[in-house]
Parts: structure tokens; C-alpha cells; sequence
């Protein structure tokens, strides 16, 4: 029964979004006993297909709905762009030279260590964009050729990672500008470390969030070139 | 058949599909002239340089995109699930994969932080902004 | 090249809400000018896609996505059925037996006046339900294995012609109780009337839009065995 | 990744979820139980009755809904544009099709008003309500 069901577009969009807001309700209750939302709610649907029986090319007719709002969302992200105008215009030259820095830094270092560690030449394309926001990193992925699951994993790890050791990282770091720990998380680990940089201070958090979208752009239009270089 | 919406209602639908609009513009020129940029991205940068020059007003694309923004994960959900047919070709590598993540993560992280220092010191006074 | 654009469901997508708001806004400068913003938004659609050459199986691809939706909104309907509540009880005998009568009626009305007319039998099924809410009638029309998009057409007449003549009808027929006339033009002609009964007064706004969900109600209820039995 | 919704902002897509459950509540159980409602107007009778019972309040579906409602022309476009693959096979009936639609509208206002008004008289007091 349940796997008949689970064949409609409109039981896999409700079951997507249910999981997805029960989920994101533990979380706001037992905040630090889940890890993430994301991976949880993933973890829990894919245990309801497999038990539905239900396969993931008959699970994305209706998954590609939600997916398809991915493109305006990225677009959306041109409205936290257009707000964080006047801090990044008062910041110009630490942002341009950190995310420009970052970017450069986050494609080399991926690919490089990825590389050396013995990853194929897929896997790399599909880790190259992780330091930038998800809708974005898909958009960059999709023209390098590499698979659109793996850079959404990536990107997630990274988010995750930069919120949790942020911090912890730039004072072992002996990083004492505000602006630069902002930027260096934001670059780093976009809206994820975000969300940890916004606790720290209101201009580690404005700097961390003018560079998310600012990391995602470099990054799309150095990433062809730098890892067709790479690799 | 239903009764047109006032000012209010139309907001979020009237920007959901200014941001419809940009994307289906952004995806046409990247395609068009080639550009390196996706169209997604395009997209982006003309519903910034609208914002920008007053062509799209704030109050008419905030709360779809406060919408869409917000609820971001959730759009991943879909593609995150079919991480399972991946998960086989990927698995002798996911551990170079994740090693791979955390230590760029971290080296960004300080690289990126030292050269703003870098520049701010450069600057004259290293500014320590409040 | 538009051929090309229009294959792709975001480009579809973009066109038919881009048409519809224009049109809308059209509309509300030009009030009296435009018939109905869903037919001339609906005729433009047709000549773009023809200009294009893209067929309707096609452009369905982008459509669904927009189609899906009107599973939530028909849900959504009991929002106003429920805020209804106070305006059906103090009302509940004439609204209860004007919907009652005027359901039957509908389907008995438009199914006899077709058949001697010499319509076939799948236009039969497919109007059967046009005194009802276009989701409502959807919904219907799919039960009774009539065609959805002839249902839609009937269904946007109906309401045209139900705004435009309701009042006159009513004062030629000499109904001359509020509650009367809008429970009169509410069942008759669902949104498409009640928009003309609102203009009329509170009172006939209020009951023409408290008949509208009901008579889709019992109208689903009733229509499968008034049909066959017609047919 | 972003930062988890406000109250605020989560209440249309909250909303819209809670509509969905309740058309796949109403499906399920309109297909399950044979039942002659289509799935969709169960789900709305299932909403209904949350409301009224106060599963569900008000506040949390009503953005959702509005937006739907007062929009919901838009949704019947698609459908509308294939009127053109019916039109050939329907054109020899449309002019019986238009009459009975029109002559059937009148028909059903004035038997419709009628009866409520002569319930209305039996009532004792031919209510003419303000």
C-alpha cells in the first residue's frame, strides 16, 4: 500500500516536506542532538523509501518539482546581495581580497588533497564548488560535469564543519579582526559557518554573509578555468 | 474566477515570478553568448543590477525571496536522497572525500582570515572594527 | 529559437505566469474593456505556443507544475467553508435547500438542454459539473470520466455569464429577498457570480459565496448518480 | 544550511504543507474507501473539519490558502491552453455546448432563488434580510 502510494508525485512532495518540517522542529527543540536537519531528514526519507520499496527514479517525479524551485531560490539570493551593499561597499578591499583569496584557495585545496588521496577525476569535479552556497554550487557543478548529489553532500559537510570549528579555528589561528574571522568563515563555509559567525558578533556575522554570494560568483567564473588546470 | 487579490495578497506570487523571469532571462543570455556563467547565476546578477537600478523595487521581491531562502534545505531534500545511488561508486572514496572537505574547510578558513588581516594592516591601522 | 526556450519547463512556466499577471494588470486599469483576464490570457498563451510551434504535450511538461497545484488550492478551500460557518448556521434552512435545489437543477438543466441540443456523450460528462468552483468541477469531472480541459471551459462561461447577467435575471424573475438572490447567483455561477453579488450588498455577497463550496459539495455527491441515470 | 525560518516566515510554506497532507489524507482515503468524493474534496472536508475542531488554527493555513485562492485563475491557464487539442472535436457541438451552458445558468438562478424564497415565506415571516 505504501508503495503504491509513494508512486504518486503527491505523496513523495507531502512525505518530502513533512519529514522535512518535523524534522526541522526536533531540531529547534533538542538543538544540539541532532547534528543537522538536512542530513537527518535524508537519512529518514531514504529509510521510508527503501521501505516503501519505492526506487529513486520513480521518487524524483515528484522530487523534481521541489528541485525546481532550486533555480529561483538561487536567483533569490540576489536580494541578501543587493541588502549587504553598504557593508561591503564600507569593506570593500577585505572583501574583495578575502573572497577573491578564498575562492582561489578552496578550489586548489579540495581538488588538490582530494586528488592526492586518490579520488577520480568526477569526484573532483564535484567537490571543486563546495565552498559556496548550495543552489550556487549546483549551478557551478552542473557546467564542470561533475554529479549534483555529490556536491550537495559536499557542500552540506563544509556548511556543517564550518559552523561547529569555526571559531575554534581562527582563535588557534591568532585571528583577531572581527572582519576577517566574518570573512574567512563566510568564504570558507557559506551559510553554514554563517550561522555560527551571526553568534559570535554582529560584524563577523555581516561579513560572513556579504561574502556567501560574493565566493559563489568567483567561484563560477574561476572554477572552469582553474580546475580544468588542476586536474 | 475568484475575485483578483489586493495589493497584499499578490506580493509573493508577483515576486515569485519576477524571480521566475530573471532566471528564465539569466539561463537565455548564458546560453545565447556562452557565458561561463550558469543561468541561475545570471539570473542573480540581473535581479541584483535590477534592485540596483530601481527597475525591481525590495518590497516587491522580499517575501518570495524570504520564502524560498528560508526553506532552502528542504529544496536539497530531493537530491539528497538520491545520494543512495551514488553512495556504491562513491564509497571507497568518501573517506578521501570527507578528509578532503574538512581540511580545505579548515585551511580556507585561516588563509582567507590572514590575507583580510593582511590588507587591513596594509591599510595603516589595523583596524579591529567593533 | 523561441521554439527551443519554450521546450524547457522553466521557459513555459515563466511564460504562462508572466501572461497571466500582464493580463491582470491589464485588467484592473481597463475593467470594462477585457471580457475575462483567463480567456484572453488563455487566447495569447494559444498564439504564443502556436508562433513557436511548440505542441500542447509539450508545453505540459512546464504546465503540470502549475496544474499540480490546484490539488491544494481545492483543499484549501475550507478556509472560507470554515469561515462560513457563522453565515450557514444562522442561514442553514435556505442555503441548505437553495443548494440542494440549484445542484440538481444545474446538472439536470445543462445535461438535458445538451443532449436535445444533439451533444455526444463525453460532452455530457464533461459539463455536467459547471455550477461548481473550478477545482471542485475538476475533481468532478475526472469521477464522472468527463474531459478536464472542457470542464474548465464550461465552468469559466458559466461564471462569466453568472457575474454579467446575475442581477438583471434576478430583478426580471422578481426575487426580491437579499438572501435569496445570493444564494441564487452563488449556486448558479460559483466565484464568477459571487464576484458580481459582492457589488449588490453585503448580504447577497455573503450567501452567493457561502453557497459556492456546498454546491460543490453535494454537486460531487449527487452528480455520479444523476449522470448515469440522465445519461 | 541557512538559518532556520522565523515563526513568521515559516507560516505560507507550513501552510502549504499542512494543505498537502491533507489532499494526500483525502486521497488516500477517498481511493482506500471508494468513496465518491474525489481525494481533493475530502482533503477539503478533512480541513474543514480540523478547523473546527482546532487541529489545525486558522492562522496557520490562511496565508497558504489565500495565496492559492486568490490566484487560483493562474493554476487553470495550462489546462486552458489545451482547450486547442479539443476544439476540432468539439466544434460541431460548442454552439449546444454555449446554449445549454448560458440557458442552464438562468435556469438554475431563478428555481434556485425561488425555493428560497418560498422557504423563506414558510418560515411564518417573509424575511427580506437587511
Amino acid at each position: 500500500m505504501l508503495n503504491s502510494l509513494l508512486k504518486e508525485p503527491l505523496f513523495q512532495v507531502t512525505v518530502t516536506l513533512v519529514v522535512y518540517i518535523l524534522v526541522n522542529r526536533l531540531y529547534r527543540r533538542f538543538h544540539i542532538f541532532l547534528l543537522n536537519p538536512l542530513l537527518l531528514a535524508t537519512v529518514i526519507l531514504i529509510y521510508i523509501l527503501q521501505y516503501a520499496r519505492v526506487d529513486y527514479e520513480t521518487y524524483s517525479k515528484g522530487g523534481n518539482m521541489i528541485t525546481f524551485l532550486l533555480g529561483p531560490a538561487t536567483v533569490a539570493l540576489g536580494v541578501p546581495l543587493y541588502k549587504q551593499v553598504p557593508v561591503i561597499r564600507a569593506n570593500l578591499k577585505p572583501i574583495v581580497v578575502g573572497v577573491l583569496t578564498g575562492s582561489v584557495t578552496a578550489i586548489v585545496s579540495a581538488v588538490v588533497l582530494a586528488r592526492i588521496l586518490g579520488a577520480g577525476r568526477e569526484t573532483l569535479l564535484s567537490i571543486a564548488a563546495k565552498s559556496t552556497t548550495m543552489p550556487i554550487a549546483l549551478g557551478i557543478t552542473e557546467i564542470l560535469g561533475g554529479n549534483d548529489k555529490l556536491i550537495v553532500l559536499s557542500v552540506a559537510v563544509t556548511g556543517i564543519f564550518g559552523g561547529v570549528i569555526g571559531a575554534e579555528v581562527m582563535k588557534l589561528a591568532r585571528v583577531k579582526s572581527r572582519i576577517a574571522v566574518g570573512i574567512g568563515i563566510g568564504t570558507a563555509s557559506h551559510a553554514g559557518g554563517t550561522s555560527r559567525a551571526i553568534q559570535l558578533g554582529e560584524t563577523e556575522g555581516s561579513m560572513s554573509g556579504a561574502a556567501i554570494v560574493l565566493t559563489g560568483l568567483v567561484t563560477a567564473l574561476i572554477a572552469p578555468y582553474l580546475v580544468k588546470w588542476l586536474i | 474566477m475568484a475575485k483578483l487579490p489586493g495589493k497584499k495578497e499578490i506580493t509573493i506570487f508577483e515576486g515569485f515570478v519576477i524571480l521566475l523571469l530573471m532566471q528564465s532571462i539569466g539561463t537565455f543570455l548564458s546560453n545565447h553568448f556562452s557565458l561561463i556563467l550558469p543561468g541561475n547565476l545570471t539570473g542573480l546578477l540581473l535581479l541584483f543590477l535590477a534592485l540596483l537600478f530601481r527597475i525591481v523595487r525590495l518590497e516587491q521581491v522580499e517575501g518570495a525571496a524570504r520564502l524560498l531562502l528560508d526553506n532552502m534545505m528542504v529544496l536539497f531534500l530531493p537530491l539528497n536522497v538520491g545520494l543512495v545511488t551514488i553512495l556504491p561508486s562513491i564509497r571507497q572514496e568518501l573517506l578521501a572525500i570527507i578528509i578532503s572537505l574538512l581540511a580545505s574547510t579548515v585551511i580556507v578558513m585561516v588563509v582567507t582570515a590572514k590575507a583580510v588581516e593582511m590588507v587591513e594592516r596594509g591599510r595603516g591601522n589595523a583596524k579591529q572594527s567593533s
